[in-house]
């Protein structure tokens, strides 16, 4: 088996878990214990889905954290090319994912009129444009799932803030997840439209995944990953603090460790590796033709260690 | 004050054209500062055809770039009309040293015309049919709608100074027009120029190295020291009836020894 | 040449042959009929056309092999998959109606740039404040990401076409007026007095006189930034771009993108290469021979 | 100059005026010792530092008064709100380490970009096929944003730097051999030809005589180039991440525009523009100073 | 094969150093062919001073170009030494027409000691004094370490006759070198080319379009009919010691005669 792990994590607070593995050297510990040795870990900070799809199908990369959209269409792709199968490792985390909206007008999906603008970070298969769409699916019947389609436009999400909280161009609203959405909601002007854990539950957002073959080749360390990753969750829930803590100095983000801790309170925002509702993203993802291989069910998109669990 | 200073000038004579009155010019380079002209001072007539001669080197070129108006002197006052000298004008004429003062984007023709129109001389058809002429008189008309690039030496020059002609100025500044030109094609260029200025009786400067040349074309002539170049002498020419006779080889020895006296 | 230094060093009183004179009388024949026979060889080889067409089918060739080499079609799919999903996407008219989009909004940006470029070109050459004017923008700005711009461009000019647009004025405003001012500098001293002889001045002058004489450079900084227009563009059409059906090629990348649709990646960005290909071949071709090449100004 | 129009036309027949001939004895004193006197104004105004310094100081003043005006602070801060984050990065040590980074990368991704446009545009010149091949190259690559390059970059180089090289000399090459190119070709018959009578061919004759030669154009490549490395370099560093804290002034500024320090993000960005200054004013400038201004290939 | 051929040739008198045997020169530009010499044909032997003389646009610089080895005649061959003649070559050293052969990037002096560098014929030292002896023989001792844009236009040209000299090569190719020159630096540069003539024998190939330079200089005349050129004649000049008397000034009114005659 391999001696050296590469990974990545991305920014928010929904990579969580993976920060504290990189901080505690979790996977050092679960590698030994499993008798593999000293194993090294390299990580790498990536943004964006399509850079992480392209770093692992380019074998530069062996696990990483991504939305769970994203995964899905990997792994519906690849599916049966051999040499670029992927496979999840488990859920990674569940937050809340909020609508928030400068204008006063709007308080829920219906009050949208042409000139609104929603800004979200991506589109089609990112996290956001999913369930904002599933969202929509809820709110208007299945057959408009998109009618907000027109209203967004694709923009960072510090751009989105700037733009919303400024008031000043025509950014009306951003769909966004924490840290961004909680420092919406500081100011007074800003009111929430809608909480993603209220329309759909408190479904996995991200999931963590790696080559099929590297699970393979390294089943070991497929599981002294799991291991970590239980432990590292356990520990969040353990220590909020030192979790906050860990968060401030990974990902060097500039908060007050009280509010890190209010945000690890918030019950939306959890951390677990048995993957929930992915089924959801399944049906709703095959009915709007952005994936034309779907898994039967959700444990065809996991490793066996993970098919036990009580997922959906 | 500037009337009355005419007036009283004209007492003593006509009023010159040209005044170069004390002038130094120098050229600063990054690394030195390099005097071309000392203390010039010449009064050009109207229907001079005033020749500048002198060694290569001593500020020919120089003097008549900066009568042309394309650079100041560090000392000194050109006039014209009595009005200082300040910048560039087409009745100040220019045929240029250089092989590369054509329009390279024009041809024969277009760079003749371009002349005419650009400086509001003439338009048009009247335009095109003054360049057909001047560049019938030097000989290109087989060449008219080529481009400059495909001409030899001589016929560039000859170009340019189709197109000094065509304009017709009030002065023609001339610098070494024939230097590229063969014995037989420079004297009917010579004659071309004596015979357009019995027809309009402009002014013209001319700078030349051939002593027979200024003898030719001037009516008086101005011998330069070499570098830096001063004023060594203002001479007259002969009538063009005395060309050839033994006041010609007079002359002609007589700067001669002017200018190797120099050495 | 060796025959040249085979030659002797000549005595130092060798004195030149004595022969006797020729006097002829040249015979006027038509010497326009002469012409250097060539082989097919040379006359294909001679034909840039024929050339540029074998180095693209050689550039086709390695594309296929390495990308089936590879493999890996999620990741860098091979030529003939990209070329199914070009004709694909041409036949389904999305392609042809992305393009013409980014196409009309690139036009327009590269239209303002060249005029902006104009403007502070202009005023560089007019005085030395200006000249240090456009040095000090061009230092400064061009460095500068898009991404500098975009807190500026939403202010402005909102989301869509308006930034877009903003963002591509800044991609081709600096490398064209580096380039045209370079050019404009380069302009013999001669060729600047011959134009203020005929009393130009001013924009005059940049028009009639320095424009023609810098055009090589010119066109040298038109082509950078068409190029860079271009890279700006797809770019920008991500950052800014609306995510309704009226994005250009840009927005179709990176749907595509999104959904793996690896092979359309590739169509679309063939798409950007073949556009490429047909502006350096058929239009800034053109423009040179009918200027640069044909005054002299560029040898070979 | 109305004085020359108001001349009568001369009458036909007017005659030289007849004067008596003037002979001298030239004194020789010494002329460099005249001088034109300069106004304290125009000896100011004569020192481009004073200039490009009022300049910058105006522009900094515009960006202050708008930035307070606009009044808004996560998108847009004012000049001093950068200026001080600027120098408390400075002071923590933090903008200099990343800016090292930065530059590291920046200088191997520009000197090898400059490595293989000498290359190509040697190959290009000497044969018509290479002319054929670079300009192929160019007109199809230059256009592709960086997006294109990711695949291979990721196979060939993996993450990190070995990628934000490849996409750097993708950035550099192209602009720098166009210039380049388009120097060489300009570069008069006559001076090729006196190369070849030295004897000199290949890449004797590109070293010694078409690269001075051109010179200007290079330059401006150089200088294009440089811009858009930084561009490039920026971009580049957002996307493929680090691995470790090793990251340079590119993913300072995501760093800082994630957690919304956006006057980190401008302090960032402002340290692009003061090294843009510098090299343009310390390095370019001086490169001019002693090569194109000194021989009397730029004017002005 | 070649050697039965020279020594045939031998036993008719000295091998010719450079034969020019039935050479047809066109130009092709976008828009016509230009034929610039015709059918020409003459033969050069060695220690000739060989002189090209024609009207302005004849084709004597392109003829000096093809025998550089800079074009390729589109019918028959240039020889020399019996071997045709394929590309430039420091032994066939050129003075251009054009002012702007001097490397502007080079200092008077690094032009010279550059060409002289770079084609292998001299390094360091030496190159260095032979570089400043003929700089000084041309008259620009006080310009040597100026920039070529700083110069006159007399002073680049004798900038490029220092070079060309300097180079002291088997042939020497100079397109009128003279040109711009007043009278009494061009006598200096003629005596100057004849001195050197004498102590080294080399070949030149001269284009004047002074008929008295011509004979003053040369040997050997070629006499050229105007565009587009062919060979009307070859004549023979005079004798240094006879220059001044009655044989020039008739050889004078020969040329001048054959080349009116034209028109
Ligand atoms: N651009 C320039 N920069 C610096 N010095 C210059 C420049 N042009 C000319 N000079 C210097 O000025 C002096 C006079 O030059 P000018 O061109 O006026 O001479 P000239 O009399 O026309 O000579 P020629 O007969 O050779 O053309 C020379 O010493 C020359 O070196
Ligand atoms: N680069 C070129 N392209 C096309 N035609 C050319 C080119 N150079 C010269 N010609 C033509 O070739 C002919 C001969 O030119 P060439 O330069 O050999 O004349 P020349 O005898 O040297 O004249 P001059 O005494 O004026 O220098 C001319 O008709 C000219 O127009
Ligand atoms: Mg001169
Ligand atoms: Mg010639």
């Amino acid at each position: 088996e391999a001696n050296a792990v590469r990974l990545s994590h991305g920014y928010g607070m929904l990579y969580l878990p993976l920060m504290v593995i990189r901080d505690q050297k979790l996977i050092e510990k679960h590698a030994k214990a499993a008798g593999l040795g000293d194993v090294t870990t390299n990580w790498a900070t990536l943004d964006g889905g399509n850079v992480i799809n392209d770093a692992m199908l380019s074998g530069n990369l062996d696990i990483a954290g991504t939305g769970a959209p994203g995964f899905i269409t990997l792994w519906s792709k690849a599916n049966g090319i051999p040499r670029s199968e992927v496979i999840g490792l488990g859920a990674l985390s569940t937050a809340s994912l909020w609508l928030n909206t400068n204008n006063p007008n709007i308080k829920s999906l219906k009050d949208f009129t042409p000139k609104d603008k929603i800004a979200i970070p991506g589109i089609k298969t990112s996290l956001s444009a999913v369930v904002l769409q599933m969202a929509a699916a809820k709110e208007f019947g299945h057959a408009n799932y998109a009618k907000l389609d027109p209203l967004t436009v694709s923009l960072g999400h510090p751009e989105a803030v700037g733009a919303l909280l400024s008031g000043k161009t025509e950014i009306t609203a951003h769909f966004t997840s924490p840290p961004f959405s909680y420092q919406e909601a500081k100011d007074p002007r800003i009111t929430r439209v809608l909480s993603s854990t209220a329309v759909l539950g408190n479904i996995t957002l991200d999931v963590v995944f790696a080559m099929k073959q590297f699970t393979v080749q390294n089943p070991k360390l497929t599981q002294a990953f799991v291991a970590a990753q239980e432990e590292a969750n356990a520990y969040i829930a353990r220590d909020r603090k030192g979790a906050a803590e860990t968060f401030l100095r990974v990902s060097k983000i500039k908060l007050t460790q009280a509010e890190v801790e209010a945000m690890l309170a918030d019950p939306d925002n959890q951390f677990s590796t048995t993957p929930v509702g992915i089924m959801q993203y399944v049906d709703f993802m095959g009915l709007a033709g952005t994936i034309k291989t779907r898994p039967k069910a959700w444990s065809e998109l996991f490793i066996d260690s993970v098919k036990s669990r009580k997922g959906s | 004050m500037k009337n009355a200073e005419l007036a009283s000038q004209a007492g003593n004579g006509p009023v010159p054209l040209l005044e170069i009155d004390n002038v130094t010019l120098q050229y600063k380079t990054t690394e030195h500062l390099v005097t071309a002209a000392q203390d010039v001072s010449f009064k050009v007539y109207p229907a001079d055809r005033y020749i500048l001669l002198g060694p290569s080197g001593c500020g020919k070129s120089t003097l008549l770039k900066a009568i042309g108006g394309y650079m100041k002197p560090v000392q000194g006052r050109i006039l014209l009309n009595g009005v200082e000298v300040r910048e560039p004008n087409p009745e100040r004429m220019m045929v240029f040293q250089e092989f590369d003062q054509l329009l390279p984007w024009k041809t024969v023709r277009e760079n003749v015309e371009f002349a005419l129109e650009a400086s509001g001389r003439l338009q048009g058809k009247a335009a095109a049919e003054r360049a057909a002429y001047y560049i019938d008189k030097v000989g290109l008309a087989k060449f008219i709608d080529s481009y400059p690039h495909t001409l030899s030496g001589g016929m560039k020059q000859r170009v340019s100074i189709a197109r000094g002609m065509a304009m017709e100025p009030a002065v023609l500044l001339m610098d070494e027009p024939f230097a590229a030109l063969d014995a037989l094609t420079r004297r009917k260029m010579q004659d071309e120029l004596l015979r357009l200025w019995d027809d309009t009786r402009f002014t013209v400067l001319f700078v030349t190295h051939s002593i027979e040349e200024a003898i030719r074309i001037g009516t008086r002539i101005l011998l330069l020291t070499p570098h830096p170049g001063q004023v060594k002498a203002e001479l007259n020419s002969i009538p063009a009836a005395e060309m050839g006779s033994a006041s010609q080889v007079a002359l002609e020895t007589r700067i001669n020894d002017m200018l190797f006296a120099q050495h | 040449m060796s025959a040249a230094l085979k030659t002797p060093p000549p005595a130092s009183q060798a004195q030149p042959y004595e022969r006797a004179e020729i006097v002829r009388q040249p015979a006027v024949h038509d010497a326009a009929a002469i012409q250097r026979p060539l082989s097919t060889f040379e006359n294909l080889y001679r034909h840039g056309g024929v050339r540029k067409v074998v180095i693209l089918l050689l550039l086709a060739l390695v594309w296929e092999v390495y990308g089936r080499w590879l493999d890996n079609a999620l990741l860098f799919p091979s030529f003939s998959d990209t070329v199914r999903a070009f004709f694909a996407g041409i036949g389904s008219g999305v392609l042809i109606d992305r393009a013409g989009v980014s196409m009309k909004t690139l036009l327009i940006g590269y239209g303002i740039g060249i005029g902006l470029a104009t403007l502070l070109t202009t005023l560089a050459i007019s005085s030395r404040i200006g000249t240090d004017f456009l040095e000090t923008l061009t230092s400064m700005f061009n460095p500068l990401p898009a991404i500098a711009l975009l807190p500026l461009a939403l202010i402005w000019f909102g989301l869509g076409n308006g930034s877009i647009i903003f963002v591509l004025v800044h991609s081709v405003l600096w490398a064209v007026a580096l380039n045209t001012h370079a050019g404009f500098r380069g302009v013999s001293q001669t060729m600047r007095m011959v134009g203020q002889n005929y009393g130009l001045k001013g924009f005059k002058l940049v028009r009639l006189i320095l424009i023609p004489a810098a055009f090589g450079s010119i066109l040298t900084g038109l082509k950078v930034g068409w190029a860079f227009a271009w890279r700006t563009l797809i770019a920008a059409e991500l950052v800014f771009g609306v995510s309704s059906g009226s994005g250009g090629l840009g927005w179709y990348i990176f749907e595509n993108r999104n959904q793996l649709e690896t092979a359309n990646v590739f169509a679309g960005l063939f798409f950007v290469i073949l556009i490429g290909l047909c502006v350096e071949n058929f239009i800034f071709a053109t423009i040179e021979r009918k200027t640069i090449r044909r005054w002299g100004m560029q040898n070979h």
